[in-house]
């Protein structure tokens, strides 16, 4: 599945986007960012604080019960500040 | 109704034109022009950087326009948004509404940029003395879309 | 702040640049276009005149536009209010307004416009396939703009 | 003292404006309009019904309670339809 950071998240992880294919069971975004903190300090900063992490899988708002599978696009960003 | 995400400024007046040309239904238009401001929380900003989520930005600009759409009996509707490196006095953001009636172009213009602010996936980061700064979401921007549920 | 009664059009764009140049304190801009339309109460309308009260109509406005002034943060405002013959599509009314904040600029927009129709002496005549019809005040007007009596 | 006629009193009384001379002790707006109905039909036609006609002395929105005095300009016009 691909992933996707932005604004601080995509600071703190240290790249804009990256293909990841997640241990099997993974079903769910919470259970995705849970495997993604075991990557490293960044990830680990990154989301630290949930609430302050909107998601997005394939463009939609949703959260961290969402269910995904291996074809997602999967988006983690701050709340949005633009207008 | 169109939605335009770009780096490139924008031409409020031939907008506006272009929206409302030859088009006699039309009794008001009502728009809204988001400018850089040189101070945040009072820290003065030399420029801001927006960034934003392509494909998704559009498709929630799109849904967001529908709605009001759904809402309102609008003739027209524009919203251009931009991205990149912006310094203070430049345009960010425009939304123009049309409508046979005054009260539904000013009160879609208003539920747009709203919504918008807390949906459409951009994020600010501004150049102060202090370094580059996040800006952080605003409670009263979500206040201000949290009107908009009920109706 | 600014008050024009006029025969002439005015250029939307170069009126909101005008207002807006050079000052990094405005983060909004608000703004409501009045047109003519073609058919009003279900009838065609070929033209429309304007006529008002000229000193009195002045006089009215700035009041209208200090009271805007007085209930918001304003960096500026601007209202230009045609008078004569118009056709439909030609423009007839600006009201454009500036603010830090965007609720600022958004609210006292909407605010001058209800106000300004039920308080500034203009008197508009149709010209329908009946011959000429005076408009009629509308009840939905008044109460667009009590709404704002409380504040 | 100083008469405007605007819209459709202007064209029912006849004329845009004209300079009068009241009785004396014609100390209101009313007592003006009672004064003015006895000048002839289209005095009559304009005024017949007073919710519907405006009063503005010197270019301020007034009622038919208000004061007026030699000098005064007296507008009166049906509610306004601009914008």
């Amino acid at each position: 599945m691909k992933l996707l950071y932005f604004a601080w998240l995509r600071q703190k992880v240290g790249l804009p986007e990256e293909t990841v294919t997640p241990p099997a069971g993974t079903a769910t975004v919470g259970a995705l960012i849970d495997w993604l903190k075991t990557r490293g300090p960044g990830y680990q900063t990154a989301f630290a604080d949930l609430d302050i992490v909107r998601i997005a899988v394939n463009q939609e708002y949703t959260d961290r019960d969402a269910a995904i599978t291996a074809g997602d696009e999967i988006a983690f960003f701050p709340p949005v500040t633009g207008g | 109704m169109t939605v335009r995400v770009q780096r490139e400024d924008f031409d409020v007046g031939a907008e506006i034109a272009e929206l409302t040309r030859g088009n006699p239904r039309i009794g008001g238009v009502a728009s809204f022009i988001g400018l850089v401001r040189d101070i945040a929380d009072g820290t003065g900003v030399s420029a801001m950087t927006l960034e934003h989520y392509p494909g998704m930005t559009e498709k929630q600009l799109a849904t967001i326009v529908a709605e009001a759409k759904r809402r309102w009996p609008l003739e027209g509707c524009l919203v251009i948004h931009r991205y990149g490196r912006l310094e203070p006095t430049e345009q960010i953001v425009l939304v123009v509404t049309t409508s046979s009636h005054r009260q539904a172009a000013l009160e879609s213009c208003a539920f747009l940029i709203d919504w918008l602010k807390t949906r459409a996936p951009f994020w600010k980061v501004e150049d102060t003395a202090d370094g580059a700064r996040w800006v952080a979401a605003r409670q009263s921007d979500d206040d201000a879309a949290a009107k908009w549920a009920k109706k």
